[in-house]
């Protein structure tokens, strides 16, 4: 017989057993830790480059402050002495997915903070869902400016500065090292990170160098791998400057294709966020390539030097036999962040382990001392950081066998980045009021 | 008349046990649910097609156009109502669904699959283009409200649960009845023979078209659900893994049984939830892995199991 | 130098590529039925196993002679197609023939979820370089523009393998029963062909097509995780507009999408993105099934 | 019989209908005008264009050149469902059937097609009217007892009854059989065609049978078309035609006497 009732029924016990399983299989720990989520890229083409490398500095430094092996200020153990644990969660696979997992973390798994994301379509996308589960979210990597220039949440940090900083001083390096520029080019990934950053830098050149004047700008689709044809097309129009955002698997790519067509002998190339593919291509990166680290990070962090820095450089050198680059950097700063946001949280409330409100009383406008130099949380009203940044010039050191950075220039946070409460675009556009620089 | 009654019974058995689970159901279980029943409406746009012998491998096309129908309207109209969104999201899909079925009710097998997805895969690029509606970063979606309720935090999952719950039960049942139609009937008989149904004097172009439509109006209402429980819309959604994934489910449910569907795509989210968090590393091998077994050992989907339609008959 | 001649060098550059990581998806549809998903998965272990070979060519010695690396380029994709083609054919593959073939791309899917992370086992997520077979050949001038000598081979190559393909199919014994496999199964099997050894080879040298594409690509790009998820979508746009199951096809369209890519990179970039689905609504509103038909006919 | 040839319309006509693929002909001038309820038989071994001939006059096949009418009305390039639409219906070499349903699910479908309206979503196909109606068609061609089976449960008989069933459903005026009992047990034969006959004289369908059994052309036929080579050698009343020594060399390849043994 076809009785839709009996199918029903035995739909739904399948269905039920399932649910079932699952939360029997629910972890649900409450013991005296602090339970940290952290996602970042596991997989995928952002694994490589930015997730892994991130997510192994944030394993490392837990296990230092469980162990209590940071300088001060960060000498208490753990977080305020809860110790640390952490769920990692791969960011792969879209937007929608993650806000799921972050329901799953937080409602799933009760977990006391959520740190991560690079992808900003996430960085867009999670913040709602943090405010409307009161959960207490770090931003630690993204680049969009959107976040807090388009929303204002109570829950919700960022601790890594927005990408405008990387173009503007890309621009700046420019101007401050006399670098001729009558006409550039832009190549830059066909998505959201690519047009901000070139429409940054060609606002940037037109306050700092208005006569430098942008000829073509392609947009590749991301991991495309192949840039035969944009090469032709930017060699055809001869430019000074060849700039690109291009970061990860398709940078290194990029590079490979390009300078064996000898665009780096023809045109400055400039890298907003260039520094992360030296430790894999070694000499295969030119001499002369102008780049940045998005911050102080990497190589210029290195070259300032400092206690933190150091033992960090070295541990993270130990422990994977490369050094770390702006990923694991963007991770610690956004680590320290949580602790002093934490610990202050203790400090006032006497020592319990702070609610989720408290944590992001503590956060708002802090400000920290990090690995990649002064980290405030100056905009979107105490919510976004702004930190210092640095380009510098790649020269191959035959001496040591390495690649360094020369000619080195740091810029101050407020140098490179708009005051509280205006966009970034237009703060730009204004030609930089109010921009302190020393 | 005996069989119309039966699935009385049925749906308003299905709308209790959906509605008593969900006031049981943790919230991120709620949750789950939600997104699992909603994007199981998509996956039964595709099991009417697979009941005429046609898989389309881009309903992200129409459950991306639901989900930006929420958004646009959340972004730029300020319309919020949950009701006025379906509406509109399914009229859009009507409209885009009329255009484009009867020109891909021409394609049969791999070449039906392969074109549908790449109408998805347009519609993914345009979308990344459009940096006035967030390019590839997509665009956030207010929260809904019903009928001038605006709920918020649990009362809202629910509310939204609630909702799904309804228009679940109704479209399953609306769908089993019209399995049970002649239309129905043809179109299983398209599926086996077509050559046949010509010879009959029936157009399978139309057959596949009304099909195609329905299935669109569908993946609409999956979108504008799951564009609304998100939060958050960008073009992933057209994204030809996502259209993946709806077709997963329907193979894994098979094209006998409508709760199948559901059950289907609630186990989909649910492994690859805990994969997830269990196998950060490796959730991708274990979804592969679980793919691969079910279609091993399930070759008629989980709808085999509990649904035979073999006793002709009586 | 002429923008067009750039265009067409360009174009013919990309469109080699194109064809050599579509020809084998386009011989295993053709033979087998199965349209697979996990050929950009083959693609990437294939660019992975030549990094690692070369790698280990040049770490002992391989100096002495450089050109050899391509052999070992060669050589490493011939190891992933006996290695893995006998798995997942007479593995599993196999299972699905009669099926609809639409389970075959379901099938080859989780095949594809699968070995995405298998790599990721395999070679860690760091990225791998073997640029030394790119800069062997040194760069050649044309106007304002230098072109890398490797790209000229990789045209020549996909020429010589497409070429060989077709050779094969049309001109040898063993090809010829495969073309009477692809056109007629159950006739063949009754005329006593041994489909299953025809299976297995084609997919094979399906296998082999896709890893020495990405042992071509390895070269020139950074091997890293996920290369080879954009791999399988531009295929497919080749082949279905080819023709699905058609050499000629493959190749045809390979072309056509090269030019017509580089020429919109040249003169409207914006428009790149679509240009490979533009092609190929364009070719199916003419050719419903692409421009290499083989139309099956049915007895009544 | 013959002279019933002359009076009115004829059901079917085809003028000087040519069909060729490449190099072979498969309709070379045929030439037909088959009147109201006439029953004739096509005979031709394999390949002499039979098959083509049905295919072209039910729209599977377009003509090169010619004509095909229906009660006066030019169908020549109509396709296979208008030309059902239009009265014509057919059974296959090979009975074209749904595997997938049971015997009276194809019955169903063959009627929810038949109603002039097209196949409703909302209209249920199994609502107790249409079953009745299909356990009669499965009554009269005596296969009740299959309804429940599916197809690969059904003896070679079974399968062409059901496929003419079908094709019954549409109450065509012209009906083509392809071979009606080729690939049936010898003892089935005759019972098969004497249902079929019965059925389609009840309702004065006009038919064209292809046959290779010289015993049911002469039987059940009152003309007969001879195809050689695609053309028609002979066309005549069976006995003519069959004792015709061009049709005995190139068709039946023997005197009728020993054919029929």
């Amino acid at each position: 017989m076809r009785s839709s009732v009996k199918r029903l029924v035995s739909a739904t016990a399948a269905a039920a057993l399932s649910l079932g399983i699952a939360a029997g299989a629910q972890a649900a720990s409450h013991s005296e830790t602090f339970k940290i989520g952290v996602v970042t890229f596991l997989s995928g083409g952002a694994a490589e480059s930015f997730g892994v490398p991130a997510w192994n500095g944030g394993k490392l430094m837990i296990d230092m402050l469980n162990k209590g092996e940071l300088p001060a200020p960060y000498d208490q153990k753990g977080f305020g002495g809860l110790m640390i644990e952490a769920i990692e969660i791969d960011e792969a696979g879209g937007a929608t997915k993650q806000v799921q997992e972050f329901r799953n973390l937080v409602q799933r798994e009760k977990v006391d903070a959520v740190l991560g994301y690079v992808s900003s379509g996430d960085c867009l996308a999670v913040p709602p869902v943090a405010e409307e589960l009161k959960a207490f979210l770090v931003l630690y990597d993204c680049g969009t400016p959107r976040v807090f220039e388009e929303g204002s949440y109570n829950y919700v940090f960022r601790t890594a500065a927005h990408a405008a900083m990387d173009n503007i001083s890309l621009a700046k390096y420019m101007t401050s090292r006399g670098i001729k520029v009558g006409s550039f080019a832009g190549v830059n990934q066909d998505y959201a990170w690519g047009h901000d950053s070139w429409a940054d830098f060609v606002a940037s050149m037109g306050i700092l160098m208005p006569d430098a004047k942008a000829t073509t700008s392609l947009f590749p689709k991301i991991f495309a791998g192949q840039y035969g044809t944009e090469i032709s097309a930017v060699m055809r129009e001869k430019p000074d400057l060849l700039h690109s955002s291009l970061w990860g698997g398709d940078l290194q790519a990029f590079m490979l294709q390009a300078s064996a067509r000898g665009i780096h002998k023809r045109m400055q190339v400039a890298l907003a966020a260039g520094d992360h593919v030296i430790p894999q291509l070694g000499q295969k990166m030119p001499d002369g390539i102008i780049l940045g680290a998005r911050g102080m990070n990497g190589l210029a962090a290195h070259a300032k030097g400092g206690e933190l820095v150091d033992l960090l450089w070295d541990r993270y050198k130990a422990e994977y036999g490369v050094f770390p680059v702006q990923a694991p950097f963007r991770m610690w700063q956004g680590l320290l962040g949580v602790k002093t946001a934490v610990e202050a949280a203790m400090k006032a409330n006497g020592g319990k382990k702070p609610t989720a409100e408290q944590m992001a009383a503590a956060m708002k406008g802090q400000t920290w001392e990090a690995p990649s130099g002064t980290i405030t949380m100056a905009l979107g009203n105490g919510h976004q950081a702004i930190q210092p940044n640095a380009i510098g010039t790649t020269k191959w050191d035959e001496a040591a066998g390495e690649m360094t950075l020369v000619d080195v220039e740091y810029y101050d946070a407020e140098c490179v980045n708009p005051p509280n409460g205006i966009k970034a675009v237009d703060w730009i556009k204004a030609g930089f009021p109010g921009a302190k620089c020393n | 008349m005996k069989a119309l009654s039966d699935i009385r019974v049925a749906s308003l058995l299905a709308l209790a046990l959906l509605i008593g689970g969900g006031l049981a159901l943790p919230d991120w279980a709620l949750f789950l649910m939600t997104i699992g029943l909603a994007k199981a409406l998509v996956s039964l746009g595709i099991v009417v097609q697979m009941r005429a012998g046609l898989v389309s491998f881009g309903q992200g096309l129409f459950f991306c156009i639901g989900a930006y129908v929420a958004g646009l309207m959340a972004n730029f109209a300020g319309l919020t109502d949950i009701f006025v969104l379906t509406g509109i999201s399914v009229l859009a899909c009507l409209a885009i669904g009329g255009i484009f079925g009867p020109l891909l009710a021409n394609y049969r097998g791999i070449f039906f699959a392969m074109l549908s997805l790449s109408l998805s895969m347009i519609l993914y690029g345009i979308l990344s283009k459009m940096n006035s509606l967030g390019g590839t970063d997509g665009l956030n979606v207010a929260a809904p409200t019903f009928a001038g309720y605006a709920p918020e935090g649990r009362a809202l999952s629910l509310s939204l649960y609630l909702y799904t719950s309804f228009i679940v039960v109704a479209i399953g049942a609306i769908l089993r009845t019209g399995f049970d139609s002649q239309h129905g009937l043809v179109s299983l008989a398209v599926r086996s023979n077509e050559l046949r149904v010509e010879y009959l004097g029936a157009s399978v172009r139309r057959t596949n078209a009304i099909n195609y439509v329905i299935s669109a109006m569908l993946g609409g209402i999956g979108g504008v659900i799951t564009g609304l429980a998100i939060g958050h819309v960008d073009p992933e959604y057209a994204y030809w893994t996502t259209s993946g994934e709806f077709v997963f489910v329907a193979i894994l449910a098979g094209y006998l049984s409508i709760p199948a569907v559901f059950v289907a795509s609630i186990i989909l989210e649910l492994v690859r939830s805990f994969s997830n968090l269990y196998f950060p590393n490796t959730w991708q091998m274990v979804l592969g892995v679980f793919l691969l077994v079910i279609i091993l050992t399930l070759p008629n989907g989980l709808g085999s199991l509990f649904h035979r339609r073999r006793e002709g008959g009586s | 130098m002429d923008l067009f001649l750039v265009i067409l060098v360009d174009g013919l550059i990309y469109g080699a590529w194109l064809f050599i990581v579509s020809v084998g998806l386009t011989l295993v549809f053709g033979v087998l039925g199965i349209l697979n998903l996990a050929h950009g998965s083959l693609y990437a272990i294939g660019a992975y196993s030549t990094a690692t070979a070369v790698g280990i060519y040049f770490a002992y010695g391989g100096d002495a002679f450089p050109l050899g690396s391509y052999a070992v380029m060669a050589l490493a994709a011939l190891l992933v197609a006996v290695v893995i083609a006998p798995l997942l054919e007479r593995g599993l593959l196999r299972h699905f023939y009669h099926r609809d073939e639409v389970i075959g791309v379901l099938v080859t899917y989780g095949v594809f979820l699968i070995l995405e992370d298998a790599i990721k086992l395999i070679w860690g997520v760091d990225p791998l370089f073997v640029y030394e077979p790119y800069d062997l050949l040194g760069m050649v001038e044309a106007g304002p523009l230098f072109y890398v000598a490797y790209d000229f081979l990789v045209i020549a190559v996909s020429a010589v393998a497409g070429f060989a393909v077709w050779y094969f199919l049309n001109r040898t014994r063993r090809g010829k029963v495969m073309l009477a496999v692809i056109h007629d199964r159950e006739m063949s099997q009754t005329m006593g062909v041994n489909v299953d050894k025809v299976f297995l080879l084609a997919f094979g040298a399906g296998v082999f097509l896709a890893a020495f594409g990405g042992a071509l690509t390895a070269p020139m790009i950074s091997v890293s995780p996920g290369i080879g998820v954009n791999v399988i979508i531009v295929a497919f746009a080749v082949i279905i507009i080819g023709g699905l199951g058609s050499i000629e096809g493959a190749a045809l369209g390979a072309v056509m999408v090269g030019i017509s890519r580089a020429a919109s990179v040249h003169l409207m970039p914006e428009l790149e993105l679509f240009i490979i689905y533009f092609v190929m609504a364009v070719v199916l509103i003419f050719r419903p099934e692409g421009i290499f038909v083989r139309t099956q006919t049915r007895k009544i | 019989m013959s002279t019933s040839a002359s009076t009115g319309t004829p059901a079917l006509e085809t003028r000087g209908l040519m069909k060729s693929f490449g190099a072979v002909t498969a309709a070379h001038d045929i030439t037909v005008s088959v009147p109201e309820r006439a029953v004739w038989s096509l005979i031709g071994t394999n390949g002499a264009g039979k098959t083509t001939f049905v295919n072209m006059v039910t729209g599977y096949l377009h003509p090169d050149q010619g004509t095909i009418l229906f009660q006066g009305q030019d169908i020549t390039r109509l396709g296979p469902r208008e030309v059902t639409r239009a009265g014509i219906c057919r059974s296959f070499q090979i009975p074209q059937l749904c595997s997938e349903l049971t015997v009276l699910e194809n019955v169903l479908v063959a009627l929810a097609i038949a109603d002039p309206k097209p196949p409703s979503f909302f209209r249920k196909a199994r609502e107790s009217a249409a079953e009745d109606r299909a356990m009669e068609i499965l009554k009269r061609f005596r296969i009740e007892e299959h309804r429940g089976r599916l197809m690969t449960e059904l003896s070679a008989g079974v399968r062409k009854l059901l496929d003419i069933a079908m094709s019954m459903c549409g109450h065509p005026k012209v009906m083509l059989l392809d071979e009606p009992t080729s690939g049936v047990a010898a003892e089935e034969k005759f019972p098969i065609m004497d249902l079929v006959m019965e059925a389609l004289t009840a309702e004065n369908v006009t038919t064209l049978f292809v046959e290779h059994d010289m015993d049911i052309v002469t039987r059940y036929s009152d003309r007969v078309l001879a195809f050689y080579d695609g053309r028609i050698i002979a066309d005549d009343a069976p006995d003519e035609v069959l004792s015709d020594p061009q049709v005995q060399r190139y068709v039946t390849g023997t005197a009728p006497a020993e054919a029929s043994s």
